[in-house]
Parts: C-alpha cells; sequence; structure tokens
C-alpha cells in the first residue's frame, strides 16, 4: 500500500535540491510558530478558564510587543523573500549553451522538438547533466509545463514565448503535466519526462532516423519562403543582416533599443511592422497566419544558429552565417 | 432594556409585521440580514454539493463518476457560486448588514431603500447564475482565464459573467451603505476610538469592496463583450495580452480574499473579547491593521502570476510586497491570543469556533507564506498546495467565522438559544472534518498533483481518499448548525437581552431588538469592551 | 457643502475657460511637439477636469475634508492600478 | 416604509425616518455618491489600464486609429457635454434659490445637451460601421493602410485599438443614457416643485453624476481622438 503512497516528490534536476532546502526551512518555521502559538492558547485556555469569582484582568495592550511582533516576522519574511528570490532568478535565467527544446501546447497535447531534430509528443528524452532550455509557446489557450520532479514550472501562452530551463541529475521517468486549467482533457494533457545516461540519449538520439536539425528544417523553410532575397550576407539587403543578429541589442527606427530574442524574433516574422529596424523600411510581409507555430520555431532556431553562441556550446550544431548557406552541418 | 423573558411578548422586528410583503419590501437592514441569510444558505449547499460530487470523483485516480466536461464545470461552479454568492455576502450582507447599526446605535443604514436594492440585485444575479447552472453551466474555472473564457469554452460564459457582474454591483452597494452608515449615522458619544473592532474591519472591507470590485465588474464586461461582440481586447490571435485579462481579474480577487476574511476576522475580535471577558489586547493595533490589510492587499496582486509570464523584476516586486500584508494579519493573531492571558475563558460554541478559526488561519496565513515565496510557488503554483492553503483560509478562516458569529448573534437575531451540545459537537466535527479533508491537499501539492485534474496518477489516491472521508464529515458539521438553528426559532430556549454577558450596544437592547432597534437613542459614554462594567453572565449556558 | 451660492457669471467663466481649452487642446494636436504631444493633452485635460471638480462640483468651496479625501482614494487606487501594471509590461523587455 | 412611532417627529416629508435631521441626511447622500463616484474611476480604471498598455504596444496603430476618427464632431461633442455641464451647475444655482421655472429649464436643456452628445455619437459610430472598422469579421482597414502609407499598420492590433474605443465610448455613452434618465426623473419632480432651497439634494446628486460622466469624457478626447495628428512626414 506504501508504494502508492509517497509523501515526497522525487528529486532529479540539479535545482530541485534548493527548493526542498527552502521548503524544509518554511516547514519548520512554520511548525514552530504553530506549536508556539497553539500551546500558548491552550496554556491561557487551561490557566485563565472561567472560574466562580475570578475576573479577567484588563490589560490595555503594549505598543513595545506589537512592535516586537511586527519587525520580527518582517525580517523572518525578508530572509524568506531574499532566499526566495535568489532561487527564483536562478530558475529564471537558462545558463548559456544550454541546448534548446522548443515546445508547443495545444489541447490537449504537448509537442516537443529538440534541436537536433527529432520530435516527440507527450514524452521528452533528456541525458543526465546537460542543461536544457524549453523555449514555449501555445497554439490555443494558456497551458503550463511542469515537471514536479524538477520542481520547474511555467505557464506556455499563445502569441509568444516564455522559458524554463533545468538539468536533470538523475535516470528515471518523470511526470509532465499542464497545470494550468486548458479545457476538457486538461487532466490528459500529461506526458513523462525521460532522463537517461549520456550514452542511452546518443543512442536514442541516433535511433529515431533524425530529419536533420531544426535549425536545418529552419533553413529550408527559409529559403522556401524567399527570406534571402532581402535578407543577404552581405549589405546590399533590403532587411537587415540575420547572422550575428541573436541576443545583440538592435537600433530601432524609433529610437528604442531591444534585445534581439527568441520574442522579438518571433514578432519580426509574424508582425513585422511593430519593431522596424533603423535605417530600414517596412517592407516585410506579415506572416502571421502564414508559417505555423512549429516551422515558425524552426525559424527562430535556424536565425538563432547563425549567432554562434559564445561559450561552449557542446551540442549545438556550428552553422555558416546566412551568406555561404550552402554547406549543412 | 432590563428584563428579559418576557420578551417573546415585545414587539421586535419579527414580529412586527408578518406576511410576505413584508418580508420582500422591507427597508429594514434586520429583516434584510435574514432575507440573506436565507439566500446565501441556499447557495452555500448548492455549492457545498458541487464539492461534494468533486471530492467523490476524485476518489479514485480514473474518471469514473462523472465525464470530463462535467468535472470542469463542477469546480468551476463550485468556485463561482461560493465565491460570488457565498462567501463575499456572508459575514457583511448578513451579520454586518444586522449588526452594524446595531452596534454604532443607529436606527438603520444610511441607505434602506439601496440595502433592499442590493439584496434584489443579488437574488437576480443569482437567478441567472441558477439558470446557467440548469442550462448547461460554465466550464472556465472561477478565473475565467482568458483565451479559454473567450474563444473556446463552449459553455455559457456569458452568462456567467453577466451574473457575477451584477452580483458585484450588489457587494459595492453594500460596501457604500457600510461606509456612509460608519461615518454618518454613529451615535452621540460612539467616536472612532469607541468603535468595536467588529465596525472597523467591516469599514476596511467596504473599502475593497467600493475600490475593487468595480475593476472586476469592468474586466468581466469585456469578456462578455468580447464572446459577444467580437471585441478582440484579450484577444492573442489579434495581439493582445492574455496576462492583462489577469492582471485586471487578480487586482480584484487578490483584495477579494480580504473582502472574506477581515469580516471572520471583524467577528473573532468580538467573540474572543467576550469569552476571555477582557478588552482586546492592542485595540489600535488590531483596528489599523484591518485598515492596512485593506490597503496593502491592493499591493499584490501579481503573485498570482509568478509562472504566467510576467517580467522578472515585477515578480519581485509583488513578493516582497506580499511579505508586507502578512504583517498586520500575523498583528491580529498575536493579539487575539494575548488577549487569552488572564482572561476569563469560556469555552462556548463561539469561542470554539474563534479557536479553530485562530488555529487554521495560521495555518493558512504560514502556508501563504509559501506561495507568496518565488522560489517556492514555482512548483506548488497551480497544485493542491494553493487548494489547501485557500481553503485554510477561506473555508477554516472565513466560513468558521461565519458560523462562529452567527451563533454568537444568534440569539440576538432570533430571540432563542441554540441548543449548546450540538453545537459544540458540530464546531468539533467542522475543524477535524475540515482539517482531515485539506491538510492531506498539502502534501498533494508539493507532491505534484495538478488542480483541476478530473483524473490523477495513481500514487496520489491515498492522500485522496483522506480528503473525501475528510469533506464527508465536514458536510454533516455544516448541515448540523442548518438543523439546529432551524429547530430553535420555534422550540429553543428564549434569549435574554444579554445572554453572554457581552459589552456592544447591540446587547443594550432587547432580543430581538425593535423595528428601529433601540426604544431610546443610545448616548454612549464607555469604551468598547468594557467588560469590568458588565457582570459575568450568571453561568448561563457554560455549565461544564 | 456649498452653503454659499456662487453667481452665475462666475459659472459662465469657468465655461468659456473650458471652451477654450478644448479648442486649445484640438488644435496643438496638429502642432510636431514630439513626445511632448501626449503630455500637454494629458495637462489640458486634466486642468478641465480639475476646474469641473473643483467649480462645478463645487469641491473647492466644500467645508467637508472627507469628499477631498474620496477623491484622493479614487486617484491613487487608480494610480496603483495603472503603475503596478505597467511595472509588469515596462519591465518584460529586459528580462 | 416611513411610518413608524419613532419618526413621528416634526420634519418635512423628505427626511427619512432614520435620520436625525436633514443635513445628516444631505451629508450622508453626499457622501454616498462621492464613493459611488470612487467606483466608477476604477470601473473606467480598468479600461484606461488596457488602453495605457496597448498604446505603449501598438503606437503606430493607435495613432492611425485616432487620425481616422473625425476630430471636428469630437471637438463639438466636447463642447456639447461641457455646455451641459455648465446647465448642470446652474440649475444647481437655481435649486439653491428657489427659482423652479428656471431650474425646470436648465434641466430640460442639459437633458437636450445630452441628446445632442449621443445622437453626434451615433453618426459618429455609423460611419465607423460604414468604414469596416468595427471590431469582428468584417472588420477592414485597408483604407487606413492606403490614408497613411507612412505608419505601419498591422490590422490586427488596429482591431486593439477600435475594440477599445468602442468598448470606452459605448460604456460612457450607456452613463449618458443613464445620466439623461435620472435627469428626465429630476425635471419631473422639478417641475412638481419638490425641491426647495432646504432641499435639493436630488438635484445636486444628479450634478455631481453628470459632471463625472463629462470628466471622463474630457480625458477621453485626447486619449482617442489626439493621439497623433501632426503632420505626417
Amino acid at each position: 500500500m506504501f508504494d502508492n503512497f509517497p509523501l515526497w516528490p522525487v528529486r532529479a534536476s540539479a535545482g530541485a535540491g534548493n527548493v526542498d532546502a527552502l521548503y524544509i526551512f518554511l516547514v519548520a518555521l512554520s511548525a514552530f510558530m504553530c506549536v508556539a502559538i497553539f500551546t500558548m492558547i491552550l496554556v491561557f485556555a487551561t490557566m485563565y478558564r472561567r472560574r466562580r469569582g475570578v475576573e479577567a484582568e484588563q490589560i490595555e495592550g503594549s505598543s513595545a510587543l506589537e512592535i516586537t511582533w511586527s519587525i520580527i516576522p518582517l525580517g523572518i519574511f525578508m530572509v524568506i523573500f531574499l532566499w526566495g528570490a535568489v532561487i527564483y532568478f536562478h530558475e529564471r535565467t537558462p545558463p548559456q549553451g544550454a541546448s534548446e527544446v522548443y515546445v508547443v501546447g495545444k489541447q490537449w497535447m504537448w509537442k516537443l522538438q529538440h534541436e537536433e531534430g527529432p520530435r516527440e509528443i507527450n514524452e521528452l528524452h533528456v541525458p543526465v547533466g546537460r542543461d536544457v532550455k524549453l523555449i514555449m509557446t501555445s497554439q490555443d489557450v494558456i497551458h503550463s509545463f511542469y515537471v514536479p520532479a524538477f520542481r520547474i514550472k511555467q505557464d506556455v501562452l499563445p502569441g509568444r514565448y516564455t522559458t524554463a530551463w533545468f538539468r536533470a541529475t538523475r535516470p528515471g521517468v518523470y511526470h509532465l503535466f499542464c497545470s494550468q486549467y486548458c479545457g476538457t482533457m486538461h487532466s490528459g494533457m500529461i506526458g513523462q519526462v525521460v532522463v537517461m545516461e549520456p550514452a542511452q540519449y546518443q543512442a536514442w538520439l541516433s535511433g529515431g532516423g533524425t530529419t536533420g536539425s531544426l535549425a536545418a528544417s529552419g533553413e529550408s523553410l527559409f529559403q522556401q519562403l524567399g527570406c534571402p532575397t532581402c535578407h543577404r550576407s552581405d549589405t546590399q539587403g533590403r532587411g537587415p543582416i540575420l547572422s550575428g543578429i541573436f541576443g545583440k541589442p538592435v537600433q530601432l527606427e524609433d529610437g528604442r533599443i531591444v534585445i534581439a530574442d527568441e520574442n522579438y524574433i518571433r514578432e519580426s516574422i509574424l508582425s513585422p511592422s511593430a519593431k522596424i529596424v533603423s535605417g530600414f523600411k517596412p517592407i516585410m510581409p506579415v506572416f502571421q497566419g502564414l508559417v505555423g507555430e512549429e516551422q515558425l520555431n524552426a525559424l527562430v532556431a535556424y536565425i538563432k544558429s547563425l549567432s554562434p553562441a559564445p561559450s561552449g556550446a557542446a551540442g549545438k550544431t556550428s552553422l555558416t552565417p546566412a551568406g555561404t548557406r550552402s554547406q549543412n552541418p | 432594556m432590563a428584563t428579559a423573558a418576557i420578551s417573546a411578548e415585545r414587539e421586535n422586528y419579527l414580529n412586527k409585521e408578518y406576511g410576505i410583503r413584508s418580508w420582500l419590501l422591507t427597508t429594514d437592514h434586520k429583516r434584510i440580514a435574514l432575507l440573506y441569510l436565507a439566500s446565501i444558505t441556499f447557495f452555500f449547499f448548492i455549492g457545498g454539493f458541487f464539492a461534494l460530487l468533486i471530492r467523490l470523483e476524485l476518489l479514485t485516480p480514473a474518471g469514473d463518476l462523472v465525464q470530463a466536461d462535467t468535472y470542469n464545470k463542477l469546480f468551476s461552479m463550485h468556485g463561482q457560486v461560493m465565491i460570488f454568492f457565498f462567501l463575499i455576502p456572508s459575514i457583511p450582507a448578513v451579520l454586518g448588514n444586522f449588526l452594524v447599526p446595531l452596534m454604532i446605535g443607529a436606527k438603520d443604514l444610511a441607505f434602506p431603500r439601496i440595502n433592499l436594492l442590493s439584496w434584489y440585485l443579488y437574488i437576480i444575479a443569482g437567478t441567472i447564475y441558477l439558470h446557467c447552472i440548469v442550462t448547461g453551466g460554465v466550464d472556465t474555472g472561477w478565473t475565467f482565464y482568458t483565451p479559454f473564457s473567450t474563444a473556446f469554452s463552449n459553455t455559457r460564459v456569458i452568462e456567467a459573467g453577466i451574473s457575477i457582474f451584477i452580483a458585484g454591483f450588489s457587494s459595492i452597494l453594500t460596501g457604500l451603505n457600510f461606509v456612509v452608515t460608519i461615518h454618518r449615522m454613529r451615535a452621540p458619544g460612539m467616536t472612532w476610538s469607541r468603535l468595536p473592532l467588529f465596525i472597523w474591519a467591516m469599514y476596511a472591507t467596504s473599502i475593497i469592496q467600493l475600490l475593487g470590485t468595480p475593476v472586476l465588474a469592468i474586466t468581466l464586461l469585456l469578456v462578455v463583450f468580447e464572446r459577444a461582440f467580437n471585441l478582440g481586447i484579450f484577444d492573442p490571435t489579434r495581439g493582445g495580452d492574455p496576462l492583462l485579462f489577469q492582471h485586471l481579474f487578480w487586482f480584484y480577487s487578490h483584495p477579494a480574499v480580504y473582502i472574506m476574511i477581515l469580516p471572520a476576522m471583524a467577528v473573532e475580535s468580538e467573540v474572543v473579547a467576550c469569552f476571555t471577558r477582557k478588552r482586546i489586547f492592542g485595540y489600535n493595533f488590531v483596528a489599523m491593521s484591518s485598515i492596512a490589510i485593506a490597503v496593502f492587499g491592493f499591493l499584490v496582486w501579481a503573485h498570482h502570476m509568478f509562472v504566467a509570464g510576467i517580467s522578472l523584476y515585477s515578480a519581485l516586486v509583488f513578493s516582497i510586497l506580499s511579505y508586507l500584508v502578512a504583517v498586520p494579519s500575523a498583528i491580529k493573531v498575536f493579539n487575539w491570543t494575548a488577549t487569552m492571558y488572564k482572561g476569563s475563558i469560556s469555552f462556548t460554541t463561539p469561542m470554539l469556533y474563534a479557536f479553530g478559526f485562530i488555529g487554521l488561519f495560521t495555518m493558512g496565513g504560514l502556508t501563504g507564506l509559501f506561495l507568496a515565496c518565488l522560489g517556492i510557488d514555482v512548483h506548488v503554483h497551480d497544485t493542491y498546495f494553493v487548494i489547501a492553503h485557500f481553503h485554510y483560509i477561506m473555508v477554516g478562516g472565513a466560513v468558521m467565522g461565519y458560523l462562529g458569529g452567527l451563533h454568537f448573534w444568534w440569539p440576538k437575531i432570533s430571540g432563542r438559544m441554540y441548543p449548546e451540545a450540538w453545537g459544540r459537537l458540530a464546531a468539533l466535527l467542522v475543524f477535524s472534518g475540515f482539517n482531515l479533508t485539506f491538510f492531506p491537499q498539502f502534501i498533494l501539492g508539493y507532491m505534484g498533483m495538478p488542480r483541476r485534474y478530473w483524473q490523477y496518477p495513481p500514487e496520489f489516491q491515498v492522500l485522496n481518499v483522506l480528503s473525501t472521508a475528510g469533506s464527508t464529515i465536514l458536510a454533516i458539521g455544516y448541515v448540523l448548525p442548518m438543523v439546529y438553528f432551524l429547530w430553535s426559532m420555534r422550540y429553543g430556549k428564549i434569549a435574554s437581552d444579554n445572554p453572554w454577558g457581552a459589552a456592544g450596544l447591540e446587547w443594550k437592547t432587547s432580543s430581538p431588538p425593535p423595528t428601529f432597534n433601540f426604544d431610546e437613542e443610545p448616548e454612549v459614554t464607555w469604551e468598547a469592551y468594557n467588560y469590568e462594567q458588565i457582570p459575568a453572565p450568571a453561568e448561563v449556558n457554560i455549565e461544564r | 457643502m456649498s452653503e454659499h451660492i456662487m453667481s452665475s457669471k462666475f459659472y459662465y467663466t469657468i465655461w468659456i475657460a473650458l471652451l477654450c481649452l478644448t479648442v486649445i487642446t484640438a488644435a496643438v494636436s496638429f502642432v510636431d511637439l514630439g513626445p511632448l504631444n501626449t503630455v500637454v493633452a494629458l495637462v489640458i485635460a486634466t486642468i478641465k477636469a480639475l476646474l469641473v471638480v473643483l467649480f462645478f462640483m463645487h469641491v473647492k468651496y466644500t467645508s467637508e475634508k472627507l469628499t477631498k479625501i474620496v477623491i484622493v482614494s479614487a486617484i491613487f487606487w487608480l494610480f496603483l492600478l495603472l503603475a503596478l501594471s505597467m511595472a509588469d509590461y515596462a519591465t518584460r523587455l529586459l528580462s | 416604509m416611513s411610518d413608524s412611532p419613532i419618526a413621528v417627529e416634526q420634519h418635512g416629508p423628505e427626511l427619512l425616518h432614520h435620520f436625525v435631521d436633514a443635513e445628516q441626511q444631505r451629508d450622508a447622500a453626499s457622501l454616498g455618491m462621492w464613493l459611488f463616484l470612487a467606483t466608477e474611476v476604477m470601473f473606467f480604471g480598468g479600461m484606461f489600464c488596457a488602453y495605457l498598455i496597448y498604446r505603449y504596444w501598438y503606437y503606430n496603430e493607435f495613432a492611425a486609429g485616432s487620425r481616422s476618427l473625425d476630430i471636428y464632431l469630437g471637438t463639438i461633442n466636447t463642447a456639447v457635454l461641457i455646455c451641459s455641464s455648465l446647465t448642470v451647475a446652474l440649475g444647481v444655482r437655481a435649486a439653491q434659490m428657489g427659482k423652479r421655472k428656471l431650474l425646470v429649464v436648465l434641466l430640460l436643456l442639459t437633458i437636450v445637451f445630452g441628446f445632442a452628445f449621443l445622437a453626434i455619437k451615433g453618426v459618429e459610430w455609423y460611419d465607423k460601421y460604414k468604414e469596416h472598422h468595427i471590431p469582428g469579421n468584417a472588420f477592414n482597414v485597408d483604407d487606413l493602410v492606403k490614408d497613411y502609407p507612412q505608419i505601419h499598420i498591422d490590422p490586427r492590433h488596429e482591431q486593439i485599438y477600435f475594440s477599445l474605443y468602442f468598448a470606452m465610448t459605448g460604456l460612457h455613452a450607456l452613463h449618458m443614457i443613464i445620466g439623461v434618465g435620472i435627469f428626465m426623473f429630476l425635471t419631473y419632480y422639478a417641475w412638481k416643485g419638490r425641491y426647495t432651497p432646504k432641499y435639493y439634494t436630488p438635484i445636486e446628486m444628479g450634478g455631481l453624476y453628470w459632471h463625472f460622466v463629462d470628466i471622463v469624457w474630457i480625458y477621453l478626447f485626447p486619449l482617442l481622438y489626439l493621439i497623433d495628428r501632426k503632420p505626417l512626414r
């Protein structure tokens, strides 16, 4: 019976330990406070229960006490806040060079695609010890990508990317839940994350009959859609040069400067006029409705691949800039 | 005012007029309170019925009792009925309506006809909502998140939205009436520092109702427009931001939690003072903490959105602000505890509910610290941990407060005593049933069981079975009071004017009070909670 | 409340001022002031609103402090709604 | 419901039983009205919040949408509302001085201005209907794209501007309709001579409501009509 009755979730990611430590601290603190308050109440309730002839003693209050029991909790709260904020900051800042998985949520399934190419549905295979960054969007309503064993959760929104990351530390099969209510089969929108030893993972990767990396399919799509006619590798193009652009600040026509992140590239494909790069004309057609979420992911992956990551991106495919795009990895 | 017992013959607000018209057209705040009492009890049991079905479905991991769509409607309608048609009107519209004028020595609320109007608005809203339930219901969750509610749900979202929009105006008008009454209608000598803490908390509640509710109203109206007229304000396919809806929704719906809990704290202050026979420890701090909760409560809403995709920086801001609102709540708990020190404590039913309230509210409040904490919230957000937390606040806190208050003032409302032994039994049942139902859900939540799941992985079953078992005990605990309250209206012992030996103006008039509350206009010359001047009741109802 | 009655000439003056400001704000919008256009439009709107609140709604002459408190609270809460929502939107690009 | 043993004191019929005196009653009404207006601020505040965010995101589309509105009708409508506020203010003054006929005339004038505003608003909406600028399936802004080639317009985002335009002006117009209704009642009772220099609270409260609706428009006008009308480069 107790096989079916675990009381603590498995810990299978690098960040999970931090969350658990803070959680245990908070449980201990709460238990202490509860015991303290309940003991006081019980002691008072028995010591001062109503007796004939014994009147209550009227006590006005004490500002010193009030200030004490306001300031001390506030101090403790600030410690909790800081501790939690550090963990959160860590959770929301994917490390450089993480390998990327594109996730599309739809009613009621998860569609995932590795940057190496393999696609999966409701299942995610990852090796132990590698940083994995999830770049997620939704085709319809809001979903939420939740892996309890990794202690990560991130809502997946229609119309933009959100990201999450983890580094699995323990091989095994773990639940993947949708935790944001999304309609009839919300509770059926579950899957599993399979964490494997690196060697097994490589075997799994090569066994899948892959069709080439995500960036490569993005590149062929880039060609199909005729993008290179304007986005050329030299300065003669009618559109900005795309190589090396990812992650860099971009000067816009209206003077603003934005960072070219995934959401910026996404927006620039779907609604190019929203943020015009300084010195260019708003002539690019709108691709909203012409490319699906998964094609969009491929395009984004391709454009990102034109900007090699600065530090060791072990699993990344090294692509040449757009001008000499004839080579394939 | 001195003698009771003969009060059965006295003219009071209950026996002054008879007939359905005298109730449906009344402008007497006490009668309107009873109208509310009847209507919210009705909705409470509807919401409770949905809850039981939810718990029964979750008895097994497979979705086998009802269809998935039915289950989704059940939890959506459970939430909406309980929040908008029970909890928000519960203490303000029943006990507040009855007590605010009595406690400050007024003949009625400032706008009696608006008070009646707000009950009618509630009834109109309730009728529309019932129609919505009967004709198919709504499956958006109580939160109406877009774009699901605007573009994907196939259920009666428009009807539910309009119904809650109208219920909102009922709530706004009640709050408006209270604020004006408290400002303008106090009896001579009833200064702000002599107000019962109940009034302070009710005032704070009203501020939230006035300034928060309209934002919910416009938000739901925009959702309705978006569904009905194809406007595109929250529509992501037109570049709208689904998070905008969440911002606007939680701007009201987080403070709404304080609309539910502040009145329960209001009741607690009165009950604890009475049954320890003491002035509340730190009156000024308790009073001001109510106002502080009302104001700070508006600064924290996006802690419901830490994983929703808001910016990292605003998440930090909202997290730190969330801790600020925890301080005044902590102050209250400490002060109630300190009030018991050197008191003269008796264990009547209202006091048992008060003990229960403090315990459950403390646990609910402490688990709130987990959720305000960014690092933990990412893991437990939208899991059963959240469900457990807010049920500890709203059921463990608000409903315990409501029931305790109903017992405490029942002699004043009905002129009869409820059966004390049954009352204590029910209080114990509610307390133990509640803990059995909701404590396992904290563990489930940290284990990772998401909320709103119709079926779930089998390893969560044992805790779910415990929870379902608890909910049946809880149900009995809730049905019992309704039975014996009804019984006592006819057969209960006649209550004296002040059976508890309580301070407060409401106990200085007869039970039940006359239509205009006081035979002669009271003039207040004493401080609040002057228990040293009030004789303890001669062991009335406190036999051990 | 406003026990003393204002002269009708006074009301006409306010009225003329409001009409002038309306024409000014419409005219100014055709002039290129850069981002200042928005500022000017909002400042003029606020002056007009103040004229209405203070004189037509008699807030300037009321002895009742509470009215002013209510107005200030309403504006403050509106500010909370706008400012804390914008706290999210304005910092999204940073993260 | 006003006859009760305690309430039989000497006071006018307008004093409700549960108030001590007329001053308490008037103060209560005034506070109640101001609180109600505070809730109205928050009611419109929700839409202003949406407006602020989308204008920040989609400035171009907001500017183009703003240009497509008829600034002359908008300005005239603003003037009409200001005139109605004047007649309301003068009406309250007439009530204070007990000039019944003047009061009735001013109230009627206010109603006329109210209808004038709604009529002009209706004309503007009808224009929008003809131009297919009402959000929904028939929405089409090709005309704007053609008219303002210098502005980059995404039709999807343009819908958001017009959604907000219709939500804001629509709810404002609803408030106007309610206001006109209230003023019809006030006119009727003023005609009957119910209001005296001692008791004119309803006139004053109705006036506060009317002025508030005016103020909302004072903000809507620049926010919707005057976003960006400077000459295009």
